[in-house]
């Protein structure tokens, strides 16, 4: 298990490589500099950034510097914002955004399983039609318009909620739900299907067999296999929270990493999209493994190998 | 799901099955057609390519105005006798531009959708059906694409290509949607190819593209097809997040995304032009994703309630 | 409670907002303080570095420069400076200061502003408004690391000097200092050769030739030789190359404020990195207000500084400026009374039916212009008939009644009108006949279509509104299908400067209040001349212009050029900007201006104004320092100066100085109330 | 437990299932899985109830400790006293405290009926836990002896391990310890063996057969072949579509079936006995499709010697408890 665990994290660091490197060469693919502004700059100044941030060395000069910096940790300087590192900038913008995206997680969770067990438990019933509609509805309705109708209601409305801002509890609830309501639709359906593939398997009868009650044998028999469909999906769900973090973050002006995706690569802010390409993919890579190593801790027939 | 299985009382399609010797189409066909939501599902999206295709047609037609037809005087009515869902800030009738809107997002979503399907199934299919390093190196390759963010990749996508048009919207969002699909396929080819018609195939003479063409993915495609009908709402989504981010289709053509963005944002001010536009998105997904789950049922009993 | 609030769920205020205002009327926080909304992280908090809105307003209230502007007309009025001279015809400044503290207390002197001057202009800085202090002797040289040629005799010709650089280099131009005994040469760097490699290079080639037979000293230019002198501690002196009729307005403009020197010294002591200078823990400033906190991308506090030389008259004591991008939070915000003042977030076009009802909603003109650039390098836009039917076809007062709906100025002109006293052009705004006739005379019709154009725009949901209506006003009036595009914006500025576009918009924010910012760009020289309409005519017309003392005469002729250069219809305008405020009720002493320059040191809370107020009064004038002429006290080394000359750019003598104190506003009877201060 | 333990055939039967009638509804219709069963099991006696698969047998023993999963199951009649008490319709929290103590089952495959996620000894233990109070320890101290005595080699080892790190043959002698774990007085075993290689089967019906006769537990065995019973079985009962159709002891049985449908899965025995060349014959057909079963017999259509009768009146019991058949035409002693 050990050596399983060091031997994925030695693999990581290879593919990260090459995800650095193909990103480097991608965003210089992209036209226009990052210098550029509607108000043309003297040519002087120009030229002066560009050796300020070494952009006028050869490219493979470049991408050696920033491999070599990177592997100092140092992930170099923001063109946009020029006077923070991207060490810097990242630094402050993943706790929020790892803060609300790990609430939407726990929400989506919380909703998702249990309505996905009533789902299960209660097949073809009015909960389960219920449940199973309300997550339908959940999907279908973009994050866009599920954050602006909270914020209507319980910050313009109600005035029980800050309908926007950052820095108290209060501010998290929000965007937390409007991230995680897809998700937790997802959630439920996969719960629902995972333990509807549960609840007739031989080994839940032969609980029932042994006379033990309702809950502990779906505590202790059906959940583990019933959740194995939700943790092959939480991979995939992080990496979307994470991005998906770019519109609710811009809808309740949360400080976090989600608009630079977007920004950053608008602005060819070409060090700050690199920066969040390496954390993010190092960050996706890292949760995968924990998702695997979970797994495996839930199915012991999974070898680790 | 009856009761049916394991060892209890015997199912109809058991023994009938092996009597009528029915081949798995017919079956998941028969399935499809026992499954009451998914039929609701697909005469829903039926009715609904029916009315986003020939409905903007009809309209200018018969009232002589598109989508994109302005009355700058009259912008922003609420729903009325002429125009059921009211108009927009430019005095543009709504219902034809929801209509409209149908018609692009249905568009983006099934080319997207084949894009990803067809590009995922050729890649899975050569990386599974070659093996070894070159399947490992190919998968390899799979992972990183999967790692990077793929917003960013969308946007530095449609940068190089310069434009925002259709063709580099679905290029875009497909070329980021093939990943699972390759995946998917390269396992089922793993595990086909090892069978005796493959082997047969092979020792016939049979060249590698022919064996991949001819014979493997034919086996693989009710994984294929479940997976493209669940991809074609996701790609809708996605196509409406990147409206959001004002990367989707580009005006004055609306995409249901891009209205209900519009919609979400002047909400306080023009109710109509969120509510129309969200519940025709909200009852396209839903029909088409109880399509899917029903596909899925029907095609692949051990994915049953799964996603 | 429930049901009312049920009630108006698609309403627009619960039972406690007063409907006559967007929102709450109470503020969320003490009466000393402000909440105000910053559009965006500020790039950089150092005046020399600073070109974006963000960094303008906390810097325009952290620092004070040796003017400031006057927050309603922002004529130029005293800041650290409370007088100053003019020499030589406009050619050369002498600015008084006033004694005054950095907020550590170490008294700010002229040596503070030579050293931010030099740096603004030292190329290293890299600062994108350095261009604004061109004008000051040998400013461009120093900037653009011209060559230096010293050691010259009076009699050595321009000649000579290109004749000697001549060799070695492409020469764009020669200026001649004989004062310095020196020639500086701008020299033109081949293609793939950035232009200090070039220099070094010549200057190796030239190093020990003789120049007319005398040994020469050849160097690149520093900043040692601008013309901006601190003459003692009170006294800064500055040149400029020609008169310059708005320089005022420049000086009061924060890329010309004060830096620290002694905090430079003492972080280049301590081993800190220059550019964390302004971080909270390090900055000292001299304006009313200091950084208190700044939590990046979130928001900036900012508090009264004791030390202020007004700090008697600054009443609110801590503004607070969340940054917030999006502008449905933005007014969601507001409305909910998280912010009492949306000054800089455009409001969108969609909203403004609705706000413009509430009492707390505010327009006032802004310095900017919206318009197309024409790219009449190739056909059918290199037509100039073709461009005016373009132009004559756009219904510019149903754009901005209907699709802009801000209350904006329908225009076809480049200058807006009132500029510093400038009489617009007042050109035909539409006229689809005379359109449809001169694209008929331009060979295009039913027989000869014109061939396709495309309409570029950056993504945005305003301009792709304006280019909707536009499209569709083409259609209608020429019968012409134009398309539209929309390129995301570093992709679609590489585009403008490449000319590789047809018609593209473009919004330009004057940079200060004189006709010449916006006539400026059509120069064939400009770099931000993105039409391919270039014209000596036209250059030496604004040359001429400029280089004109009297103000009227030279507004004319400032005119005339216009007149000239729109004749060919190298851009397209549509209208003059707007801003749309909102402030809410209790917010007192937040001023309109035609820029988004907001001053936080005149602002009050009125608590008479909390929960449904009666009429909310106008504001009154604010009361602005006046320029007091330098005694004999202040300038020991110099003899009584004369009486000041205001510059016209900037208005009349009259109107640039103290009638701050005079002027009462509609609400003079109030005295404990109203503008003036005790 | 021993007061219950092998008090012989005698007196009131420890189990007597009485018309029971189990039936689904489904999409098609109504399912009579199981539709008028009636049984009995003596204490100490081991029942043998052979059919096809889908021949109600298992259903039929589910019903007993309440497992047909209701809806879409339900019981239109039927009685079944356990101990003298009826189970049928007792609340379910009754019915747990039966199952697993009182009556245990043993499933048919040991892969599937074990659960792959929980080690086997949580698995064990847990029904200690439920039924005698005892703490974890205690627990998995009974849990070892119990594996001991259904003879797993290193049982203080293997009780750690999880399902899928065990043999066949070691995963059904971990159900097996696992039903008889509280001791329970009747042990249904369904298909035991089925899912096992030929040798183990072998070893697992004998480990049944010592652990029956030693603890004197009640068997109620299932199974479609008849090989099995013919070791185990005192009595046997031949289920057909949701009937019994034939009844008698083991030995009578095997020696002169009366059923053709008996005597049809006698016949696709395999049996060292049997004349060389003989050809295994199998019953020619399928099983009917219980929502729709046939007029009369439901055997009829498969049955060489169906008259027009057995297509239209379903045959009424004839003969004794001993041994009764449902046929209008029975074979007669000797008749192949």
């Amino acid at each position: 298990m050990t050596r399983f665990i060091v031997g994925r994290v030695l693999g990581l660091i290879p593919t990260l490589l090459v995800i650095v490197t193909l990103s480097f060469f991608v965003i210089r693919l992209a036209p226009g500099s990052p210098f550029t502004t509607e108000r043309g700059v003297p040519k002087e100044v120009v030229e002066e950034l560009q050796a300020h941030y070494g952009f006028d060395r050869p490219f493979q000069e470049q991408l050696f510097n920033y491999l070599a910096n990177l592997a100092s940790g140092n992930l170099g300087l923001s063109t946009k914002y020029p006077q923070r590192t991207v060490n810097e900038i990242i630094a402050a913008g993943f706790p929020p955004t790892l803060l609300i995206g790990s609430f939407a997680l726990l929400w989506a969770l919380l909703f998702g399983v249990s309505a996905g067990i009533i789902g299960a438990m209660r097949q073809n019933t009015v909960f389960d039609y219920g449940a199973m509609s309300l997550a339908m509805v959940g999907i279908s309705l973009p994050t866009f318009v599920l954050g602006p109708l909270l914020a209507l209601v319980f910050g313009l409305t109600l005035y029980v909620l800050p309908p926007a801002g950052w820095g108290a509890a209060r501010h998290v609830v929000l965007p937390a739900v409007t991230l995680g309501t897809v998700y937790a639709a997802y959630v439920a359906r996969l719960t629902r299907g995972g333990m509807l593939e549960v609840v007739r398997a031989d080994f839940v009868r032969t609980a029932r067999a042994k006379g033990l009650s309702e809950q502990l044998i779906i505590w202790r028999h059906m959940l583990r296999g019933g959740l194995l469909p939700v943790v092959t999906f939480l991979g995939p769900a992080i990496a979307n929270i994470l991005v998906g973090s770019v519109v609710v973050e811009k809808i309740f002006a949360v400080p976090g990493i989600g608009p630079y995706f977007v920004d950053a690569a608008f602005n060819r802010d070409y060090f700050l999209v690199m920066g969040i390409v390496v954390v993010y993919s190092a960050f996706l890579l890292v949760m995968n493994l924990i998702v695997d190593v979970l797994y495996g801790f839930l199915d012991p027939r999974v070898r680790y190998t | 799901m009856t009761a049916g299985e394991q060892d209890g009382p015997p199912v109809a399609g058991q023994g009938a099955e092996l009597v009528r010797g029915v081949s798995l189409w017919q079956d998941a066909w028969a399935r499809l057609k026992r499954n009451r939501m998914a039929m609701i599902g697909a005469a829903n999206t039926l009715l609904l390519v029916f009315l986003c295709f020939l409905g903007p047609i009809a309209v200018r037609a018969v009232w002589g105005y598109g989508y994109e037809t302005q009355d700058l005087a009259y912008g922003a009515r609420p729903p009325n006798a002429e125009h059921w869902f009211g108009t927009d800030f430019f005095g543009r009738d709504l219902l034809t531009r929801v209509l409209y809107g149908g018609q692009i997002s249905l568009t983006v979503g099934l080319l997207a959708a084949t894009v990803a399907a067809t590009v995922g199934t050729l890649y899975g299919a050569v990386s599974g059906y070659l093996g070894g390093r070159v399947d490992n190196l190919m998968m390899r390759i799979v992972d990183v694409i999967y790692a990077l963010p793929y917003m960013f990749l969308v946007i530095i996508l449609i940068a190089i290509f310069q434009a925002t048009n259709l063709v580099s919207l679905f290029v875009g969002l497909g070329m980021v949607g093939w990943l699972m699909t390759a995946r998917i396929v390269r396992g089922q080819i793993l595990s086909l190819k090892e069978r005796e018609f493959v082997q047969a195939a092979r020792s016939m003479g049979v060249s590698g593209p022919t064996t991949i063409v001819r014979h493997l993915i034919p086996n693989t495609l009710g994984p294929i097809i479940v997976y493209f009908t669940l991809t074609v709402p996701s790609m809708i989504l996605q196509e409406a997040f990147l409206s959001f981010l004002g990367l989707g289709v580009q005006a004055p053509r609306p995409s249901l995304g891009a209205l209900i963005n519009d919609g979400a944002q002047h909400m306080t001010v023009f109710w109509w032009e969120l509510v129309f536009p969200a519940t025709a998105m909200a009852v396209l997904l839903f029909s088409l994703n109880f399509v899917g789950d029903g596909v899925r049922d029907a095609l692949d009993p051990q994915m049953r309630g799964r996603g | 409670m429930l049901l009312a609030c049920v009630e108006v769920f698609f309403g627009f205020a619960c039972e406690r907002a007063d409907p006559r205002f967007y929102g709450t009327t109470r503020p969320k926080h003490g009466a000393d303080e402000v909440w105000y909304c910053l559009v965006s992280e500020p790039e950089w908090l150092d005046p020399s570095k600073a070109s974006d809105s963000a960094s303008g307003t906390v810097i325009t209230n952290v620092f004070e420069g040796l003017l400031q502007a006057n927050p309603k007309t922002l004529e130029p009025v005293p800041g650290v400076a409370h007088g100053w001279e003019v020499f030589d015809g406009g050619r050369r400044y002498r600015f008084h200061l006033r004694d005054s503290q950095w907020s550590d207390g170490v008294p700010v002197t002229a040596h503070d502003f030579e050293f931010a001057w030099k740096r603004l202009l030292n190329p290293k800085t890299a600062s994108r408004y350095a261009t604004f202090l061109y004008p000051v002797r040998y400013g461009e040289e120093a900037h653009r690391r011209a060559l230096r040629i010293s050691g010259l005799t009076a009699q050595v010709t321009e000649a000579q000097v290109r004749a000697f650089v001549g060799g070695q280099s492409d020469i764009e131009k020669v200026v001649m200092a004989p004062e310095q005994r020196s020639a500086f040469v701008h020299l033109q760097a081949p293609e793939g050769q950035t232009g200090v490699e070039h220099t070094r290079g010549v200057i190796t080639r030239l190093k020990g030739r003789a120049l007319a037979g005398r040994p020469v000293r050849v160097s690149m230019t520093d900043v040692s030789v601008v013309g901006v002198k601190a003459l003692s501690d009170h006294i800064l002196e500055v040149t400029l190359t020609d008169p310059l009729p708005y320089f005022l307005s420049i000086v009061s403009f924060y890329s010309t404020m004060p830096l620290p020197r002694h905090l430079f010294k003492r972080l280049e002591a301590e081993g800190i990195p220059q550019p964390l200078w302004t971080r909270p823990e390090h900055i000292v400033s001299n304006g009313p207000y200091r950084l208190s906190e700044w939590a990046f991308r979130q928001y900036i506090v900012l508090e009264k500084n004791p030390r202020y030389w007004d700090a008697e008259h600054v009443r609110i004591r801590k503004v607070r400026l969340p940054m917030v991008e999006s502008y449905n939070t933005v007014l969601n915000l507001y409305k909910a009374g998280e912010l009492d003042h949306i000054g800089e977030a455009a409001l969108p076009s969609e909203f403004m039916d609705h706000l413009e009802g509430f009492q707390d909603f505010r327009r006032a003109n802004y310095l900017a212009t919206y318009f197309l650039w024409v790219n009449t390098g190739a056909p059918p836009l290199d037509n100039p008939l073709v461009r005016e039917a373009l132009s004559l076809s756009i219904d510019r007062e149903s754009l901005v009644k209907y699709v802009a709906r801000g209350g904006q100025i329908p225009t076809r002109d480049m200058v807006p009108g009132g500029v510093g006293g400038y009489r617009s052009l007042g050109r035909k705004l539409f006229d689809p006949e005379a359109a449809r006739a001169a694209l008929t005379k331009a060979g295009y019709g039913p027989g000869n279509p014109l061939p396709p154009i495309t309409y570029r725009y950056n993504t945005a949901e305003a301009h792709k509104q304006i280019a909707e209506a536009v499209q569709q006003m083409w259609k209608e009036h020429l019968g012409i299908e134009v398309g539209i595009e929309n390129q995301e914006w570093k992709v679609y500025l590489k585009q403008l400067e490449a000319h590789e576009f047809q018609l593209a918009r473009l919004g330009w924010i004057g940079d200060y209040a004189d006709a010449n910012t916006f006539l400026e760009i059509l120069r064939s020289t400009s770099g931000n001349n993105h039409s391919n309409w270039r014209s000596p005519t036209f250059d030496g017309m604004l040359d001429r212009a400029n280089g004109t003392l009297d103000r009227a005469h030279r507004l004319e002729l400032l005119r005339e050029a216009e007149a000239f250069a729109m004749q060919h219809n190298p851009v397209i305008p549509m209208y003059v900007y707007t801003r749309s405020e909102l402030i809410k009720p209790y917010l007192r002493g937040a001023y309109l201006n035609y820029q988004t320059r907001t001053y936080f040191k005149y602002m009050w809370i009125d608590e008479r104004y909390y929960d449904g107020t009666p009429e909310p009064l106008p504001d009154g004038l604010p009361r602005v320092p006046k320029p007091i002429l330098p005694g004999g006290s202040g300038s020991p080394e110099l003899p009584r100066a004369p009486k000041p000359i205001l510059p016209a750019g900037s208005g009349s003598p009259s109107a640039s100085g103290p009638d701050g104190g005079a002027t009462r506003g509609p609400d003079a009877g109030r005295s404990s109330l109203g503008e003036s201060r005790p | 437990m021993s007061a219950h333990a092998n008090t012989g055939g005698a007196g009131e039967p420890l189990l007597r299932v009485d018309d029971l009638a189990v039936h689904f509804e489904t999409d098609e219709g109504v399912v009579k899985a199981v539709d008028g069963v009636s049984f009995e099991v003596q204490r100490g006696e081991v029942l043998g109830i052979v059919g096809e698969s889908g021949s109600g047998k298992s259903v039929a023993n589910q019903a007993i400790v309440g497992l047909v999963p209701r809806p879409p199951g339900f019981y239109p009649r039927g009685r079944i006293h356990f101990d003298g008490q009826q189970v049928l319709g007792l609340s379910e929290r009754k019915l747990r405290d039966i199952r697993g103590n009182r009556i245990a089952m043993i499933f048919q495959d040991p892969m599937t009926s074990l659960n792959p996620y929980l080690k086997v000894e949580r698995q064990l233990t847990e029904l200690l836990e439920r039924h005698r109070n005892l703490d974890r320890r205690k627990a998995r101290t009974g849990a070892i002896d119990m594996l001991v005595q259904v003879g797993m080699p290193e049982a203080e080892r293997r009780v750690d391990a999880y399902p899928h790190e065990l043999s066949g043959g070691m995963r059904q002698r971990v159900m097996i310890a696992m039903a008889l774990l509280c001791e329970p007085e009747l042990l249904i075993a369904d298909e035991p063996t089925t899912a096992l290689d030929v040798t183990i089967q072998a070893q697992v019906l004998d480990l049944i057969r010592d652990l029956q006769a030693r603890l004197g537990t009640s068997v109620i065995l299932i199974t479609h072949d008849l090989g099995v019973v013919a070791g185990m079985a005192h009595r046997v009962a031949v289920m057909y579509a949701g009937r019994i159709v034939e009844q008698a002891d083991t030995d009578t049985l095997f020696a002169a079936p009366r059923h053709p449908y008996t005597g049809g899965l006698l016949r696709s025995v395999p049996r060292i006995d049997s004349e060389p060349g003989r050809a295994i014959e199998a019953i020619k057909g399928l099983p009917p499709n219980p929502a729709a079963l046939p007029a009369g017999c439901f055997f009829s259509p498969r049955c060489g010697r169906a008259s027009e009768r057995c297509g239209q009146v379903y045959p009424d019991r004839d003969g004794d408890a001993g041994h009764y058949v449902h046929c209008h035409h029975p074979l007669s002693e000797g008749e192949p």
